[in-house]
C-alpha cells in the first residue's frame, strides 16, 4: 500500500539560506513518526513544505498519492492533513467555538462539523466550558489543547504536530503526549515535530534525526533511543536541551 | 440643544463609519493603509450619478457604483498591492496606493470634468421633530441605510464562513491557510467588499450633499486613516465606535467651542492623544467583529 | 537665467527635503509619511523671527534648525512606544494639526499667512535668486557630505541594523531608542534648515505651502529614488522636483504622469529606482557580468 | 521576467520624456514667428484641486483672446495666449513667474489663480516691470506689491461693507449671524462687513468660521439657531456654500441668508444647492440681467463654446483680458505703457460691471452688484454704488 504521506529530496530555501537539504521519508497509515533534532536544523521547515507555507524549492510532496509540490495550502487541508503549528497560533481573538470552527472549514457538511465538534468537546471538555471566551483568556495548555482540536475538526487522516512541548509546564507536556497517543490508538496517523527528542521517541514508533537541514539517523523508535550516535549527535550538539 | 448635536454628530459618525469599515476591512487582512480607497468612494459616487441620470432608477445607481468599485478593488489586489506585498516593506504599497488615488482623481476629472455634477435624487423622508430635536430626512436614510449595512456586515463576519474565513485571516495568514481557508480569495473578498463599502458611502454621500466632484475623496482619504486607527486597525467595531466618537467630537466643537482648529485636525488631534494614552488605539487590532 | 535659479533653488529645497526624509525613513526605517510639518515648523520659525523681531537670515536659520530638531526629537520619543502603522498615520496627524495651528492661530498670520520676509543677506548684499540657488546647493552639497560620513561611521551601521531587525540591533547592544532620536532629530533639523531657505526665498509663506500632499511628494522623492540611497533619494528629489516643470508639454496630464510613475516604480522596483538591491541597479551590474554567469536560478 | 521588462520598458519612456521635454521649452516657448503678435501671460490652477475654477479661468481668457483677436485685435496686431497651469502651488507660480518675463517676453499677464501663487508670482513681476492683474484673487497684499500689480476684484473690505450695507437697508437685518471660512477671502470680506455694520449700527455676532472642504454645517448651524439671529452673512465659496444653504433648508431655519461672490456660480453652486437656493441674496461682481451688450454678449458666447454657464471667476478673467486690451489701444503695447493705460482707465464698461479705474495701489473701483435667486438663477436685486462703500481702503 502506498505510503499516506511521501517526501522526496525536499529542499527549502529562505532567500539564500538553504534550511532543508534534500529530505526524503515516507509515513505509512497508523504510523507515528517523529522528526527530532535541534533548534534550527530544519524541522519546522519540512512541516511547513508539507503544509504548503513554504514553497519547496525543490522535491516533491505527495499526499495520499496526489502530488502536492507548488498546489496551494488548501488543498493539504482537503487531502486529508490536520495541522498543529508551532507555538499552537489559536486565532486569539476569535472564541474557542470559532477557532474550531476554523478548523472545519473546508467541511461544507454540516453534520460533519457538528459531529466533530462533539468529538472534540468529548476529548477537551474544557473547549466546551470556555466555548464562548476568546482563545487569547485560555492558558498555554488550554490553548494547545485547542490547537489541537482545532486540528481534528477537519477530520484528518493524518496529524501533524510542530513542538507540542514548547512552553509548557512539564505536567501540560505529560498530558499533551498521552492524547497523542491515544489518538495515534484510535488509528489516527501521526507526525510530531519535536525538540524533546525523549518524549517523542517514546510515543513515536519511527523516529528521524535531523541535522543542518539533512536526515542523519533513522530507524525504530526503541532503536534510535539507545543508539550511541543518536545520543552524540543529539545532545553532544544541542546545548540549551531543556 | 446638547441632544441634537448628539444627533448630529452620531449622522456625521455613520458617515464615516461607512468609509473606515472599507478601509479597515482592506487593512485587516493585507495590512496595508489603502489611501486608493478614498478613490472607489469617489469611483462610486461618478458610476452611481452616470447610472442614475440614465435609468433614474436608484438600485441600477447603487449597482453600478458598487459593482464598478468592486471590481477595481479586484483589480487593484491582483495587479498592484499583492505582488507588491510579496516583495517590500509597508511603505511601498502606501506610496503605491498613492499614486493610484492620484491617477484615479485625475481621470475622474479628465473624463468627468472638473465641474460638480449633481445627483439629484429626492429622499422620501420628511423632517421628523422629537421634542426639541429635529431629524431632517437625509440625516434619517443616513441612519437608517448604515444601520442597516452594519447589520449585514456583522452578520457577514459572524455568521458566514466567508467572515470567519476574514477574521482567522486577518489575525493569523499563516494558519488560516494551514486550516485550509483559501487566504488569497479571502483577500480578494476583502478588497471587493472594502471598495464596495467606499463606493457605497460615496453614493450615499453624493445623494447627501448633492455633489459629485473629483476630488471628494480628498478629505477621506487621509481623515479615515485617523479613525481606522483610532478603532484599533483592522477592527471593524473599533471602526464604527471611532467613527461616532470623532464624529460626535466634531458636532459638539463647533456647536460649543467654535471652530479652534479645522475639523479634519480635531481627528487627529484626538488621535495623538489617544495613542499617547493608548499605543494600541482604542481596542486591539484584528479583533472578533462584535 | 533668472528661471533656471528658481527652479535650481526649488528642485534644491526638494532634494534637501528628500535627504533629509531619507534620515528617518530610509535610514533608521521610521515612516514619517508628515515631513512637511518640520519643513513648516522651520519655515514658519525663521519668518516669525525675522518680520516680527528683526532677526537676520542667518541668526533664524539656526534657530528654525533647532526648533524643528526640538519638535522632531519629541516625535522621535513618541515613536519608541508606537508600531509602525500607527506611527505613520500619528506622523499625518502631526502635519495636520501643523498645519491646522499656522492657519489658524492669529500670532503665525493665521489665514493671510506671512508677507515681507527679508532675503538673505552678508553684509550690505542682499542675495538675489542666482545666490539663493548657490546657498541651497552649498547647503545640500554640505548635508550629502555629512550622511555620507554619518553614514560610514557606527552611526550609520546601528540605523541598518535598526531598520532591518529592531530586537537583533537592540540584542548587539546597539542603543535604539538613542539613535532612533539621533535620526529624528538630524532629519527634523535639516527639514527646518530647508524650511528657513524656502521662507527667504519665497519671502512670503503661508500653511496651505506645508500640507500633507507636500509630504507626499518628500516621501515619493525617497521611496522613487530608493530609500537609504544617497544618490537613489537625490536623483528622486530631482526627477520630482523638476517634474511639474519638465511635464508642462503634456499640462493637462501633469497628475496622472506623477501618479503613474509611483504605481508603476512601487510595482516594479519595489526598492527604488538605486536603492538596495534594486532591480535596475541589479540589471546594471548584470549588464556587465551576464557573460559567463550562466542561467541564474530566480 | 515579463513583468520586467514592462517595468524597464516604462522607466525608459519616462527617461526618453524627460530628455524630449529637457530639449523643448515647454509649453510657453512659442515662436514669435509674426511680427505683430503680443503675448499676453496667464496662469490659473487647472489641474489639481481648484481644477473647477482654474478651467473657468482659462476658458474664458481662451474666449477673451479670440474675440480681441476676432474684433481686429490691438490695431492689428494680435495677441497671443501663453498659459501655465500652476496647480495652484506657490513654487510653480514662482516659476511661472520667471518663465514668463525672462523666457517668454510676454507685455503683460494676467492671473487666473487663487491669493497664493498671485501673490508668489507678484512680486517677480513687479521686479521684472511687467504689469499684471489678479483677476479674482482677494488678498490685500497682492496690489500692495507695486506698481504695476492690478486687482480685478473687490477688495474684500468693499465686498463686506457692501454687503453689511444691504443687510441693514434691504434686508432689515436686525440681528446677523456670520459663517465665514477662515482663509484670507473670509477674514477681509469679515471685517469689511463688521466695520460697516459698526457704522450703521447693525447688531453682529461673533462670527463662525469654518475650513475650507467642510461639508457638514448642521452642528454649527444648530447653534446659530439657538442664537436667534434673522440674517446670516456667509463669505463662503460654491462647495461650501450649496452645502450651508441645503442644511438651512433642512433644518427649516427661518433665516435670510446673504452670501458673496463665492457662490456665484451656475454649475459649482446653483446646481447643486437647487430649490434650497431660492431667496438667496449675495454680493457681486457680475449682473447678469445687466443690459449692457459687453454683458449679453459674454454669457452667449461663453454658453455656446462650452456648454454651460458662466460664471464670476470666468467674468472676472475675461474682463481683465478687455482690461488690458483697451489699456493697450489707448496707451500703446509695451510694458510701461500697458501699465499706464490700466492706472489711467476710466469708466470702462465691463462684464462685471462699470469700472471706474484703479486707485492709486492698483485696486479696482467698481459698483458692487447685489443679485437674488429666483428660480434657480441670478436676477437683478441692486446695485451699490456710494463712493463711501465702494473706494477701497488705501491702508
Amino acid at each position: 500500500m502506498a505510503p499516506l504521506l511521501e517526501i522526496q529530496n525536499l529542499e527549502v530555501c529562505y532567500g539564500k539560506a538553504r534550511v532543508v537539504k534534500g529530505v526524503s521519508l515516507q509515513v505509512s497509515r497508523g504510523d507515528c513518526l517523529a522528526i527530532v533534532g535541534a533548534n534550527g536544523a530544519g524541522k519546522t521547515s519540512i512541516l511547513r513544505a508539507v503544509m504548503g507555507l513554504v514553497p519547496a524549492a525543490g522535491g516533491r510532496i505527495i499526499l495520499n498519492g496526489v502530488d502536492l509540490t507548488g498546489r496551494p495550502a488548501w488543498e493539504r487541508v482537503t487531502g486529508g492533513a490536520g495541522y498543529v503549528p508551532e507555538g499552537r497560533r489559536v486565532f486569539p481573538a476569535l472564541s474557542v467555538e470559532k477557532n474550531l470552527l476554523a478548523g472545519a472549514y473546508r467541511v461544507a457538511d454540516q453534520k460533519k462539523v457538528h459531529h466533530s465538534l462533539a468529538r472534540v468537546y468529548e476529548i477537551f471538555p474544557r473547549l466546551q466550558e470556555r466555548q464562548r471566551q476568546p482563545a487569547s483568556t485560555l492558558s498555554g495548555g488550554e490553548q494547545q489543547m485547542l490547537a489541537i482540536g482545532r486540528a481534528l475538526m477537519a477530520g484528518p487522516q493524518l496529524l501533524i504536530i510542530d513542538e507540542v512541548s514548547m512552553g509548557l509546564a512539564p505536567v501540560v507536556v505529560n498530558q499533551a503526549f498521552q492524547l497523542i497517543d491515544r489518538l495515534h490508538h484510535e488509528g489516527l496517523t501521526v507526525l510530531l515535530v519535536e525538540q524533546n527528542a525523549r518524549k517523542a521517541l517514546q510515543v513515536a514508533e519511527w523516529g528521524y534525526l535531523l541535522e543542518n537541514g539533512k536526515i542523519i539517523l533513522s530507524g525504530r523508535a526503541t532503536d534510535l533511543r539507545g543508539h550511541p550516535d543518536f545520543v552524540g549527535a543529539y545532545f553532544g550538539r544541542n546545548v540549551q536541551v531543556k | 440643544m446638547l441632544l441634537q448635536q448628539i444627533v448630529n454628530g452620531i449622522t456625521i459618525g455613520s458617515l464615516y463609519s461607512l468609509v473606515a469599515l472599507g478601509l479597515t476591512m482592506v487593512y485587516g487582512i493585507m495590512r496595508v493603509l489603502d489611501i486608493a480607497n478614498a478613490g472607489a468612494y469617489t469611483l462610486g459616487a461618478y458610476l452611481g450619478v452616470w447610472a442614475y441620470t440614465r435609468t433614474h432608477s436608484i438600485i441600477i445607481a447603487l449597482l453600478a457604483g458598487v459593482g464598478g468599485a468592486a471590481i477595481t478593488g479586484y483589480l487593484f489586489q491582483r495587479a498592484v498591492y499583492t505582488p507588491i506585498k510579496k516583495v517590500a516593506d509597508p511603505i511601498v504599497p502606501l506610496v503605491a496606493s498613492i499614486g493610484l488615488f492620484i491617477v484615479m482623481e485625475d481621470l475622474f476629472r479628465l473624463i468627468a470634468g472638473p465641474y460638480t455634477i449633481t445627483f439629484p435624487v429626492h429622499l422620501p423622508l420628511n423632517r421628523l421633530t422629537l421634542g426639541s430635536v429635529i431629524i431632517t430626512g437625509t440625516q434619517a436614510v443616513i441612519l437608517l441605510v448604515s444601520a442597516f449595512l452594519f447589520l449585514l456586515l456583522w452578520i457577514l463576519l459572524n455568521k458566514t464562513k466567508i467572515g470567519l474565513a476574514w477574521q482567522a485571516t486577518a489575525q493569523d495568514v499563516e494558519t488560516a491557510m494551514a486550516m485550509g481557508i483559501n487566504t488569497r480569495s479571502v483577500v480578494a473578498f476583502a478588497f471587493i467588499l472594502g471598495y464596495a463599502f467606499a463606493a457605497l458611502a460615496g453614493i450615499l454621500v453624493a445623494i447627501h450633499y448633492n455633489a459629485v466632484f473629483p476630488t471628494m475623496g480628498d478629505i477621506p482619504s487621509y481623515k479615515m486613516l485617523a479613525i481606522v486607527v483610532l478603532g484599533g486597525l483592522g477592527n471593524p467595531l473599533g471602526a464604527v465606535v471611532a467613527s461616532m466618537v470623532v464624529g460626535l467630537a466634531e458636532a459638539l466643537v463647533a456647536g460649543y467651542i467654535g471652530s479652534f482648529l479645522p475639523t479634519d485636525a480635531i481627528a487627529f488631534l484626538a488621535l495623538i492623544i489617544l495613542l499617547l494614552v493608548r499605543p494600541q488605539g482604542l481596542f486591539a487590532s484584528g479583533g472578533d467583529a462584535r | 537665467m533668472n528661471y533656471w535659479a528658481v527652479l535650481a533653488t526649488t528642485v534644491g529645497i526638494w532634494v534637501l527635503l528628500a535627504l533629509s526624509l531619507n534620515i528617518i525613513t530610509g535610514e533608521a526605517g521610521q515612516p514619517n509619511i508628515g515631513h512637511a510639518a518640520f519643513f513648516g515648523i522651520g519655515a514658519y520659525t525663521s519668518a516669525i523671527l525675522n518680520t516680527k523681531y528683526g532677526v537676520d537670515f542667518w541668526g533664524a536659520l539656526i534657530v528654525a534648525i533647532a526648533v524643528s530638531a526640538l519638535v522632531g526629537a519629541v516625535l522621535g520619543l513618541i515613536s519608541m512606544r508606537l508600531r509602525n502603522d500607527f506611527l505613520a498615520i500619528t506622523t499625518i496627524g502631526l502635519n495636520f494639526v501643523t498645519v491646522a495651528v499656522f492657519q489658524t492661530v492669529h500670532y503665525f498670520g493665521g489665514a493671510m499667512g506671512i508677507g515681507g520676509i527679508q532675503p538673505p543677506r552678508i553684509g550690505g548684499l542682499a542675495f538675489g535668486t542666482l545666490e539663493i540657488a548657490g546657498l541651497i546647493w552649498v547647503v545640500v552639497a554640505l548635508v550629502v557630505i555629512l550622511n555620507r560620513h554619518l553614514q560610514k561611521a557606527w552611526f550609520g551601521y546601528a540605523l541598518r541594523a535598526i531598520r532591518d531587525d529592531e530586537a537583533a540591533a537592540a540584542a548587539m547592544g546597539i542603543d535604539v531608542r538613542r539613535y532612533k532620536v539621533l535620526a529624528f532629530v538630524i532629519g527634523t533639523g535639516l527639514a527646518g534648515l530647508a524650511g528657513s531657505i524656502y521662507a527667504h526665498f519665497m519671502t512670503f509663506i503661508s500653511a496651505g505651502d506645508f500640507g500633507f500632499n507636500i509630504s507626499v511628494t518628500i516621501l515619493a522623492m525617497v521611496v522613487l529614488g530608493g530609500r537609504g540611497s544617497i544618490p537613489g533619494v537625490m536623483l528622486g528629489g530631482i526627477v520630482l522636483g523638476m517634474a511639474p516643470e519638465v511635464f508642462r508639454f503634456i499640462s493637462d496630464y501633469r497628475l496622472l504622469v506623477f501618479g503613474s510613475i509611483l504605481v508603476l516604480v512601487m510595482r516594479f522596483f519595489p526598492s527604488g529606482l538605486l536603492g538596495q538591491g534594486s532591480r535596475l541597479q541589479e540589471l546594471l551590474t548584470g549588464f556587465i557580468r551576464r557573460e559567463g554567469a550562466g542561467a541564474r536560478v530566480r | 521576467m515579463k513583468t520586467l521588462k514592462f517595468g524597464l520598458l516604462m522607466i525608459s519612456l519616462l527617461v526618453i520624456a524627460l530628455l524630449a521635454s529637457a530639449c523643448g521649452n515647454g509649453a510657453g516657448n512659442t515662436q514669435s514667428g509674426a511680427a505683430k503678435t503680443i503675448k499676453i501671460g496667464f496662469f490659473a490652477p487647472e489641474t489639481g484641486p481648484e481644477a473647477a475654477d482654474g478651467t473657468s479661468a482659462y476658458n474664458s481668457a481662451k474666449l477673451a483672446v479670440e474675440q480681441i483677436n476676432a474684433g481686429g485685435g490691438i490695431n492689428g496686431a494680435k495677441l497671443e495666449l501663453v498659459n501655465y497651469d500652476d496647480q495652484l502651488d506657490t513654487k510653480q507660480a514662482v516659476s511661472i513667474a520667471q518663465k514668463l518675463t525672462t523666457r517668454d517676453g510676454v507685455a503683460a499677464v494676467v492671473s487666473g489663480s487663487y491669493s497664493g501663487p498671485t501673490r508668489a508670482a507678484a512680486p517677480i513681476f513687479q521686479q521684472a516691470k511687467i504689469p499684471m492683474i489678479s483677476a479674482y484673487a482677494v488678498h490685500p497684499a497682492i496690489p500692495r506689491t507695486g506698481n504695476y500689480i492690478f486687482q480685478q476684484s473687490f477688495s474684500g473690505v468693499v465686498e463686506g461693507a457692501a454687503a453689511a450695507e444691504v443687510a441693514k437697508n434691504e434686508l432689515h437685518a436686525k440681528n446677523v449671524a456670520i459663517l465665514a471660512i477662515d482663509n484670507d477671502f473670509g477674514h477681509t470680506l469679515v471685517q469689511g462687513f463688521k466695520q460697516r455694520a459698526a457704522q450703521t449700527g447693525l447688531k453682529v455676532q461673533e462670527p463662525n468660521w469654518f475650513h475650507f472642504g467642510d461639508t457638514e454645517f448642521t452642528p454649527v448651524l444648530t447653534k446659530i439657531k439657538d442664537n436667534g439671529a434673522d440674517v446670516l452673512f456667509m463669505p463662503a465659496y460654491a462647495a461650501e456654500g450649496s452645502q450651508i444653504i441645503r442644511r438651512i433648508h433642512d433644518m427649516g431655519l427661518k433665516i435670510q441668508p446673504l452670501g458673496t461672490e463665492g457662490l456665484d456660480s451656475t454649475t459649482q453652486f446653483l446646481e447643486v444647492a437647487g430649490k434650497n437656493a431660492n431667496g438667496l441674496v449675495i454680493v457681486t461682481n457680475l449682473n447678469r440681467d445687466s443690459k449692457e451688450q459687453v454683458v449679453k454678449d459674454f454669457i452667449k458666447a461663453y454658453k455656446e463654446k462650452y456648454g454651460h454657464e458662466p460664471d464670476m471667476v470666468g467674468a472676472s478673467t475675461y474682463d481683465a483680458f478687455y482690461v488690458l486690451a483697451e489699456a493697450m489701444r489707448k496707451s500703446g503695447v509695451t510694458p510701461d505703457k500697458i501699465r499706464d493705460g490700466i492706472a489711467n482707465t476710466k469708466n470702462f464698461q465691463a462684464v462685471t460691471g462699470k469700472i471706474e479705474g484703479y486707485d492709486k495701489i492698483g485696486q479696482v473701483i467698481k459698483p458692487v452688484q447685489v443679485q437674488q435667486v429666483k428660480d434657480g438663477a441670478f436676477r437683478y436685486f441692486g446695485e451699490i454704488t456710494d463712493p463711501a462703500i465702494i473706494t477701497p481702503p488705501v491702508n
